[in-house]
């Protein structure tokens, strides 16, 4: 466990070294940001004193090393534009990201899963191929458009969801949630929705796939020879075994779709990192746009590790070896 | 008779060295060792030419990695292996390349030892072709004097691989290490994947081939019948060490090492009637850490405090040889 | 009562001097007050001044309320000014300072707490709509004794100032506006409420939630379903539904801003334009002219902005100060064949080929209208290409002159026509703050001689004239193509009613119910 | 041996079929380029060349097992409509009534218009409706295919290539190269590939080119680790030890041996990457950083229209939105049958 | 009575390449206490048949024809709970490869339990106590302990072990034991059929071994039945069949078996190779292969014949030449 941990960690610092030299980079070749914050009023004189207060007057490779000295104390810059630590605003909006996904990544695991097993269970069926044929529409479905649609149904024509924003929230463990009271959960069941359609989709097909593929194993044969009920062997033992790759699948989806939750976000203006960042992007934000960067990257690092986590928890072969060294 | 093969103090281990992370984690405290797996530990036979030396042993006790070594697909940790009196152990020279060619391996899945897209022809022809053993021209007709020699009809050239059954595969396997007009050939259990009647149709192709092209073979099975049936010498291994070496009907009628005795006594055997079937107790030890002294000692229903203790060395008497310290002082 | 708008865009910070930007001053006005106020026109209105009037050439005088007092009870006094004065320079991590409004003062006379006297260098007819642009903080619930302040415009010393962050969190949001701010949610909402002690006529609404909805689609979604109560900017397109709905109400009103298409007066070769052998055609007036008659701006009114725009003959509508009556300096009528004689007169009888930069997320329809324009420019032979991007890729670019025309918009943030002049079409002088947004770098000395002499005369009679003629100077030379200027929708529920505002900004306190 | 077996079966051509359908695939590709470059279309000839080597590849592909691919509705449904609309994406020029790409056919005053409408003068309906920019959907949609199914299909293409040599040079060469080259891939993968897209499109301004470019940075790392987990395997095979035995030098191994049965796992992939890519794309345009505005894909349209949804002008965004779920589930349906066709291990 | 009773089982599959008889007019029968040897090449139907007796067939495949009588109840007839209720109950079953048929990912105590409570209407902690039990019987060291390893952490053979644990759980009347030692290597195969041989002595279950090794047959069972090509082409008391070999297979078989001290010498080949079984002969399916194949072979199948006490053989020329044979 010490040498997974150490070696992830390992990892994850050259991930961290080489997402900041990218993205900074990258961020930089992006437009001059005070063209787009200063007020169009502002004289020559005024762009140029602002240039300079924000240190865009210095060469590149000198922000740049002034940005990582920074950074390596977890300093990654203030927003240009809310004039606030990067860090602090992004982990501000951070948690209506992450419950979106939340609530998206459970949706898609209770739509998925059965579906995808009762699938697998009935290939060769009408109900298998049904089944197939809408998780291919679920997918090939874009975002946006699914959005809006359902904006257009549940909220316009309806009236039975609101359309957009974030509802009531409630302080929990010092994040503002919505997904504890009733008012919040209805403003998210929509873009939750939304997030959570392809990765449905997915989650069917891999359930599917495992299925079928755990249905032809000896030890379903077995099972059955032991005279076990089909209920059991699909439960117990076809369940449990895909659920490893379901769960590994889904903790990396988790962090796509926390990148997605961009599109979703800015069609139901929920306020979270993903909006954060289309705004910033739009005002140049820098060091918000960094920020978001490295932030999602951790994030999916944190993720990588608790999926293995979960994996090895899961998955006896793998927690015996863990022990082992 | 001068060896054709000889192999001294052969070994190969697989060791899995720490990295930094892992290393760095034991000085923190965690319980990490570079594991190292003798394959084959030092291991010395000769084999003579025309001779079929057959390998024998249980799953994992090192035949195929002693056979790679000799092919040359797997480099030698220690000790030399000289063909024809030349010293071939590193594969790189160009003196041992050409002589490895001489040295070809017959493998066990006939499925996946045959490239899936290439058609027959192709998978016997290439290399022929590449070391200047035919021509472009007259490659086709190449293929097809080989095919007849491993019995099969011409018109399997333009097969794949899957388009054909497993005792055909195989032959092409055969003809495919044919083709580069090899002296010495190397089975891997080459028919153990096989229906018992093809098993025997091959047995005796290969019989037909020694006859025909004067061929020397390293027989690898863990099939004592069919060893038995078809070698002249059997080498016997256990946990990556030679145990014995005896030529086969010395052997069969009289094992001298208590494995290969529990060995010939629990195969089944045909016409032996209803039979109780005798047991060795307990299972083969893991490679990674093997008993000290004799491998087989924990097995062993003979065995002493010096079993536990000293590496057994390789006793020979005549042409058998034993490494089993019953035959080499006794076991206090 | 409570009130819910959706807004379409969003304040970086509720700290009135951090960002000079509009949603910022939006929602600033609402908590902290200026000066001088703007009404729906941008005439300049009284409010925390009562009057102001020049004093000789480079002073003005302010006289102030003595009733108003500040949200934490605290009376409201001129040394607030001077306080706030002092502030501006110097808030951190500012992205676009309100310098470019106090930069002039050169001093700040106090000769009574209610009777202010500011100074400058130069006669500075500007100077009470500058005071219409910062909202004044309290110097004594910040702890600082205003009548201590020595000022300079370099700086006053060492005050203690309220940090951006203590107005976000509510701690310090003390003015003298008709509400309080209750919370400030990055995101998710501002709330505000009604201040019980308003000087001045209480505002009609005990909460206001501003909310951020930002797509045009949901905030439209919003509206119909009854989340919010008034929307700004709703789309075009959904206007005629809005309007057909009984449940809803539309007022428009035409805005300060107008959607123009710059032309390259200066590089040549000029970036993106090809079939003429390197030569800029845009320095020929008879191809501008071109360019203009071209243009059919009633289509793109019509067609592109459902009408809700006004054809644009110069930088700021009728009405304005500087711009010309109605039917003065109209919209260039378009005429497609003379656009072809001139074309070929100037000696590009087969026309070239350009490619119109415009951004595709910052004013109305601009994409479209672009391409519209292209359409346009298309059918007299010039091959037209659309370099469409969002908007900060956009500015960069064009501030990096890397368009040969380009389209984009700009509001008189003065409400006067020395506003664009001086910004987008006077020879380009960092030191004397002209040209700054002029990247066509059109230069025409004769024009500029005149809009400087207006920039410096206090009178207004006067000014308004130069005003006028700097303009006609300009557009006779072709200087830019003007296209139209855009008309600000707001929709809401049956029962509101607001007043349309040339500044485009919605402002809760004068949202009224109706019967 | 086992009754499953456990090597795919090799697409299995007669010596004619092989030409054929290597010269289709020549022809696909020249035909696709030239498509691409944009510069003009490309000749009717060489467009017909494009269809037919595209159903000859596909014949190929699908040799011999016509009937399974063919098992129940769905795919007859699915390869019928991908087929249309691949033929109505290459002769979009022939059949759209306008040009939608050229600004002079447009005119302004047409825009706005419902479905069934007629021009000014009468000479054009617009079946499908129009556009604000007077811009016929239909002739939208039939160009926005070609660009959408063009642009997926290169940039596919081109990530294929580069994952297949990353991912086979890495699983070969191992050691220290392989480690850092997985590093590489793994950091790509880490980041989600609508954010990179986004982050370049943003930095590189919008264009036909830049959006392959970016749909490639962000796909090649995917194929490179699929490539070199089959490489791995594949290398791990007795055929790999034999033609080591047999003396071959190892660019014959690695492209005579390793190469080709790398490859065909990846069809199926691709199939379905293809239309992840085109709604990539789509998403893109809709976030206003994809192809040229005035060259609308199916995202674009889609975007554009979209802010007329509310308005009852439903058609802008309705169709264009309909075309691309048609395309995108008909293509990830044929993958579907593809990999049930294809896959060994649900063989019986 | 007989524990088993099958009568001319036909198990096809129907595939998309054809109708495979994979087994076609099987019959045998088996008494308590006794093993039946169940031999053939791959791909002759035996597993096939000892899946058909479970009714557990896999799609596309089917029971088409004949009748399996357990304990004089046609299995046929039964519900497919009645079915499950006598799986793994009264017949049991041991499959070939010890690394597949257990669930990786559940403890042998789940496994286990659940395979006793599936039938009996016991605590878990009862369960639990008989599972130790027929642990410690297989052979398995501290069994207690045991039950809380997962599958991985057993050896090939221990593993093996542990199936023919759970096979044991209720006490069946009939395990069918599909190649259980195939996998194994010879010191192992050999502590495992010594298990097994006591097993059956002692319990009296009727067992079912069906195995490519005709030598293994030799030693374990009472009789055998020799398939190929979905048919037994030979049954009888095993020493008789494996000593007098009436069917040109068998023979072949035996003959193609190297080392009994006939080292060197060429091995009897049978020509050819396994039939494709979805497109058969229409005579005997071994008549491409046979040397002693006339006319008749060629035309049509031979049926079973009794050729001795117990014996049958499906042939038109068997070797050895017995009264009555057609
Ligand atoms: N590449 C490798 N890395 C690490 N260990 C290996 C490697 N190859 C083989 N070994 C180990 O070396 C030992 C001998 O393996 P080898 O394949 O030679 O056995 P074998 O006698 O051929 O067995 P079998 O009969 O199963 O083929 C085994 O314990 C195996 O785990
Ligand atoms: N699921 C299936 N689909 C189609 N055919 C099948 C299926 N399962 C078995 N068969 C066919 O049935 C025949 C008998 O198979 P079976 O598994 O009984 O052979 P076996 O004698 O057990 O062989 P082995 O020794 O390889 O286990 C084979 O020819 C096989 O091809
Ligand atoms: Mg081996
Ligand atoms: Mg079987």
């Amino acid at each position: 466990m010490l040498v997974f941990l150490l070696r992830r960690l390992a990892q994850s610092v050259f991930v961290l070294i080489a997402m900041m030299i990218v993205v900074f980079f990258g961020v930089y070749m992006i437009g001059n940001p005070v063209d787009i914050l200063i007020s169009p009023d502002a004289t020559p004189l005024e762009v140029e004193e602002t240039m300079a207060r924000f240190g865009f007057d210095q060469p590149v490779h000198i922000q740049f090393l002034k940005f990582i000295g920074n950074a390596l104390q977890g300093d990654l810059g203030r927003s240009f534009v809310h004039g606030e630590p990067a860090v602090q605003l992004i982990l501000s909006y951070m948690p209506a990201t992450l419950e979106l996904a939340l609530l998206g990544l459970i949706f898609s695991v209770m739509i998925g899963v059965p579906l995808g097993v009762y699938a697998g269970y009935k290939a060769d069926r009408w109900q298998g191929r049904a089944i197939m044929t809408g998780s291919i529409f679920g997918f090939s479905l874009p975002n946006f458009w699914v959005g809006m649609l359902l904006i257009l149904i549940f909220a316009v024509e309806l009236r039975w969801l609101p359309s957009t924003g974030r509802g009531e929230t409630v302080e929990v463990l010092g994040m503002r949630l919505s997904i504890f009271s009733a008012d919040g959960l209805q403003y998210m069941i929509l873009p939750a929705l939304t997030l959570a359609l392809y990765k449905a989709s997915l989650v069917t097909r891999l359930a599917r796939a495992g299925t079928q593929e755990a249905l032809m194993q000896d030890y379903v044969k077995f099972a059955r020879a032991k005279g076990l009920s089909e209920t059991r062997i699909l439960v117990v033992h076809v369940l449990k075994n895909i659920m490893i790759p379901i769960i590994t699948v889904l903790g990396l989806e988790l962090g796509s779709m926390i990148a997605f939750a961009v599109v979703t976000e800015t069609v139901f203006a929920w306020p979270g990192m993903g909006k954060l960042l289309i705004d910033s992007i739009t005002t140049l934000d820098r060091p918000v746009i960094v920020a978001y960067l490295m932030l999602t990257v951790i994030i999916f690092i944190i993720i990588n590790f608790t999926v293995d986590v979960i994996y090895t928890l899961l998955d006896p072969r793998v927690r015996v070896r863990g022990e082992a060294t | 008779m001068t060896a054709m093969l000889e192999l001294n103090g052969v070994s190969r281990r697989f060791e899995k060295k720490l990295d930094g992370v892992e290393r760095l984690a034991r000085r923190l405290g965690a319980d990490l060792r570079e594991t190292c797996v003798n394959a084959v530990d030092t291991a010395s036979f000769t084999v003579a030419r025309g001779e079929v030396v057959g390998l024998v042993g249980e799953s994992g006790c090192g035949k195929s990695t002693l056979g790679r070594m000799v092919a040359g697909l797997l480099p030698v940790s220690d000790g030399e292996i000289r063909f024809e009196g030349i010293d071939i152990t590193d594969a790189r020279s160009a003196r041992a390349r050409e002589k490895r060619l001489r040295i070809q391996m017959i493998f066990q899945d006939p499925m996946s030892s045959l490239n899936p897209r290439m058609k027959v022809a192709d998978i016997i022809g290439e290399a022929a072709v590449y070391h200047g053993l035919t021509n472009r021209q007259s490659v086709a007709d190449y293929v097809d004097q080989l095919l007849e020699k491993v019995g099969l009809d011409r018109a399997f050239a333009q097969r794949y691989p899957h388009q054909m059954s497993g005792g055909q595969r195989q032959r092409i396997g055969i003809a495919r290490a044919l083709a580069v007009k090899p002296e010495f050939l190397i089975c891997d259990e080459s028919i153990a994947a096989l229906d018992v009647s093809i098993q025997a149709q091959v047995i005796n192709l290969f019989q037909d081939l020694r006859r025909d092209l004067d061929l020397t073979y390293l027989f690898i099975s863990h099939d004592l019948g069919v060893v038995e049936h078809i070698a002249d010498r059997v080498v016997v291994m256990y946990l990556g060490r030679i145990v014995e070496v005896a030529p086969t009907e010395a052997l069969f009628d009289g094992p001298r090492h208590p494995y290969t005795q529990a060995l010939l006594d629990q195969v089944p055997r045909l016409g032996a009637g209803r039979q109780v079937f005798r047991t060795v107790k307990g299972e083969i030890p893991s490679p990674l850490n093997p008993p000290p002294g004799c491998h087989f000692h924990p097995r062993c229903p003979m065995a002493g405090p010096r079993c536990r203790r000293d590496v057994p060395r390789r006793i020979t008497e005549g042409d058998h040889s034993t490494a089993c310290h019953l035959h080499d002082g006794g076991t206090e | 009562q409570d009130l819910r708008i959706g807004f379409a865009s969003e304040p970086s910070s509720a700290d009135p001097h951090f960002h000079n930007v509009g949603p910022n001053n939006q929602l600033r006005r609402n908590v902290f007050e200026s000066l001088v106020g703007t009404d729906e026109a941008q005439q300049l209105t009284p409010l925390l001044a009562e009057s102001w009037e020049p004093v000789g050439d480079t002073r003005w005088q302010f006289n102030l309320r003595d009733d108003v007092t500040f949200s934490d009870g605290s009376p409201f006094d001129a040394y607030d000014v001077v306080y706030t004065v002092c502030r501006i320079p110097g808030v951190p991590d500012s992205p676009s300072l309100f310098t470019t409004y106090t930069g002039g003062i050169t001093d700040l006379e106090v000769i009574d707490p209610h009777t202010l006297i500011v100074h400058s260098a130069e006669p500075y007819p500007l100077m009470p709509t500058e005071f219409s642009t910062f909202g004044i903080i309290s110097a004594r619930a910040n702890g600082v004794d205003g009548a201590a302040i020595e000022f300079s415009p370099e700086g006053c010393g060492d005050l203690n100032y309220p940090a951006t962050q203590a107005f976000n969190d509510g701690s310090i949001a003390i003015g003298t506006g008709p509400f309080l701010l209750e919370s400030f949610r990055r995101g998710e909402g501002i709330e505000l409420v009604r201040n019980p002690d308003y000087w001045g006529e209480a505002a009609p609404w005990e909460k206001v939630t501003m909310l951020p909805l930002t797509s045009e689609g949901p905030r439209v979604a919003a509206l119909i379903a009854g989340d919010v109560d008034l929307i700004e900017n709703p789309p075009l397109q959904d206007l005629e539904r809005l309007r057909a709905d009984d449940t809803m109400r539309v007022v428009q009103g035409i805005s300060n801003r107008v959607i123009y298409i710059h032309l390259d007066h200066e590089q040549e070769p000029s970036p993106m334009i090809t079939g003429t052998d390197g030569a800029n055609p845009l320095k020929d007036i008879r191809v501008r002219e071109a360019l203009t008659i071209a243009v059919n701006r009633d289509a793109i009114v019509e067609r592109i902005m459902g009408g809700v725009a006004v054809s644009a003959g110069e930088l700021l509508p009728p009405g304005m100060f500087g711009a010309h009556d109605e039917g003065d300096l109209p919209p260039r009528s378009f005429d497609a064949e003379r656009a072809t004689a001139l074309l070929t007169e100037a000696g590009y009888p087969e026309g070239f080929g350009i490619t119109i930069g415009t951004p595709n997320d910052r004013y109305i329809n601009d994409a479209q209208v672009a391409q519209a324009v292209a359409q346009m420019w298309a059918r007299i032979g010039i091959e037209t290409e659309i370099d469409a991007s969002t908007a900060s890729t956009f500015f960069s670019r064009r501030n990096a002159f890397e368009f040969s025309a380009y389209l984009a918009g700009w509001g008189a943030g003065t409400g006067e026509m020395s506003s664009p002049l001086r910004a987008l079409l006077a020879t380009r002088n960092p030191d004397l703050g002209l040209g700054g947004t002029n990247r066509g770098q059109y230069s025409n000395p004769e024009m500029d001689a005149v809009l400087v002499e207006a920039l410096r005369t206090v009178d207004d009679t006067a000014r308004q004239e130069l005003l006028r003629k700097a303009s006609r100077m300009a557009m006779d030379d072709y200087a830019i193509i003007p296209l139209h200027y855009e008309v600000t929708p707001w929709a809401m529920r049956a029962g509101l009613d607001y007043t349309p505002r040339a500044d485009q900004y919605t402002l809760p306190y004068l949202i009224r119910p109706v019967e | 041996m086992s009754a499953v077996e456990t090597t795919p079966p090799p697409v299995d051509l007669g010596k004619r079929w092989r030409i054929t359908s290597r010269m289709a695939g020549v022809a696909v590709a020249a035909s696709l380029s030239m498509l691409l470059s944009g510069v003009g279309l490309p000749p009717l000839v060489s467009r017909i060349i494009l269809l037919v080597g595209l159903i000859v590849l596909a014949a190929a592909l699908l040799k011999g097992k016509y009937r399974k691919f063919f098992s129940g509705p769905s795919a007859y449904v699915a390869t019928a409509s991908l087929l249309l609309l691949v033929v109505l994406a290459i002769f979009a020029t022939e059949l759209s009534p306008q040009n939608p790409y050229d600004l002079r056919q447009l005119d302004i005053m047409d825009g706005r218009l419902p479905p069934g409408s007629t021009t000014f003068d009468g000479s054009m309906t617009f079946h499908l409706g129009t556009d604000e920019q007077g811009r016929d959907i239909l002739s939208g949609i039939l160009y926005g295919l070609r660009v959408s199914l063009s642009v997926s299909i290169a940039a596919t293409l081109a990530a294929m290539a580069i994952g297949v040599v990353v991912g086979i040079y890495s699983a070969w060469a191992g050691g220290r190269i392989e480690t850092i080259l997985m590093r590489i891939v793994d950091f790509q993968l880490s980041f989600p590939s609508i954010l990179v897209a986004l982050m370049l499109m943003a930095a590189f301004g919008r264009g036909l080119d830049k959006i392959v470019i970016a749909l490639i940075i962000v796909q090649w790392a995917y194929y490179a680790r699929t490539v070199r987990g089959t490489a791995l395997s594949e290398t791990r095979k007795e055929y790999i030890d034999a033609a080591r035995g047999l003396g071959l030098p190892d660019w014959r191994i690695v492209f005579g041996h390793l190469l080709p049965n790398c490859i065909p796992p990846l069809i199926v992939i691709s199939t379905v990457q293809v239309a992840n890519t085109i709604v990539l794309e789509s998403s893109l345009s809709f976030l206003g950083v994809g192809v040229p505005i005035t060259q609308p894909s199916l995202g674009l349209l889609i975007a554009n229209g979209y802010g007329y949804m509310l308005s009852g002008q439903y058609w802008m965004s309705m169709y264009p939105g309909v075309a691309l779920l048609a395309i995108v589930a008909s293509i990830n349906m044929v993958g579907d049958r593809l990999r049930d066709t294809l896959n060994p291990r649900l063989t019986r | 009575m007989s524990v088993l009773d099958v009568r001319d089982l036909q198990t096809h599959f129907f595939t998309d390449a054809g109708v495979v008889k994979a087994v076609d007019g099987v019959s045998f029968s088996l008494d308590a206490g006794e093993v039946l040897g169940l031999v053939g090449e791959s791909g002759s139907g035996k597993s096939v048949t000892g899946f058909s007796i479970l009714r557990l067939v896999d799609a596309p495949g089917r029971v088409v024809g004949g009748q399996i009588n357990f304990k004089g109840q046609d299995l046929a007839t039964l519900s497919n709970r009645e079915m499950r209720s006598l799986r793994g109950n009264r017949i049991a079953m041991i499959f070939q490869d010890p690394m597949m048929t257990l669930n990786p990912v559940l403890r042998i105590e789940t496994q286990m339990v659940e395979a006793v409570r599936a039938h009996h209407r016991v605590s878990h902690a009862a369960a639990k106590d008989r599972a130790i039990r027929v642990l410690a019987r297989v052979g398995i060291p501290s069994p207690a302990d045991r039950l809380a390893a997962y599958p991985h952490q057993f050896s090939g053979g221990m593993r093996q072990r542990v199936a023919i644990a759970i096979a044991l759980l209720n006490g069946p009347d009939l395990i069918v034991a599909d190649e259980p030692t195939t996998a194994l290597d010879v010191t192992i195969q050999s502590q495992i059929l010594a298990e097994v041989q006591e097993l059956a002595r002692e319990t009296g279950t009727a067992l079912i071994w069906i195995t490519h090794d005709l030598a293994v047959v030799a030693g374990l069972a009472d009789k055998v039945s020799v398939m190929y090509a979905g048919r037994i082409v030979e049954s009888g008391p095993t020493d008789d069949v494996l000593t007098a070999p009436g069917h040109p297979y068998t023979e072949g078989l035996l003959g193609s078996i190297p080392g009994h001290g006939r080292r060197g010498e060429r091995l009897t080949q049978i020509p050819g190779m396994a039939p494709n079984m979805a497109r058969l002969p229409v005579g005997c399916a071994f008549a491409p292969r046979c040397h002693r194949v006339d006319e008749t072979c060629r035309a049509k199948a031979p049926a079973i014949t009794d050729i001795g006490p117990k014996r049958g053989l499906r042939c038109f020329h068997p070797i050895v030449e017995t009264e009555g044979a057609a």
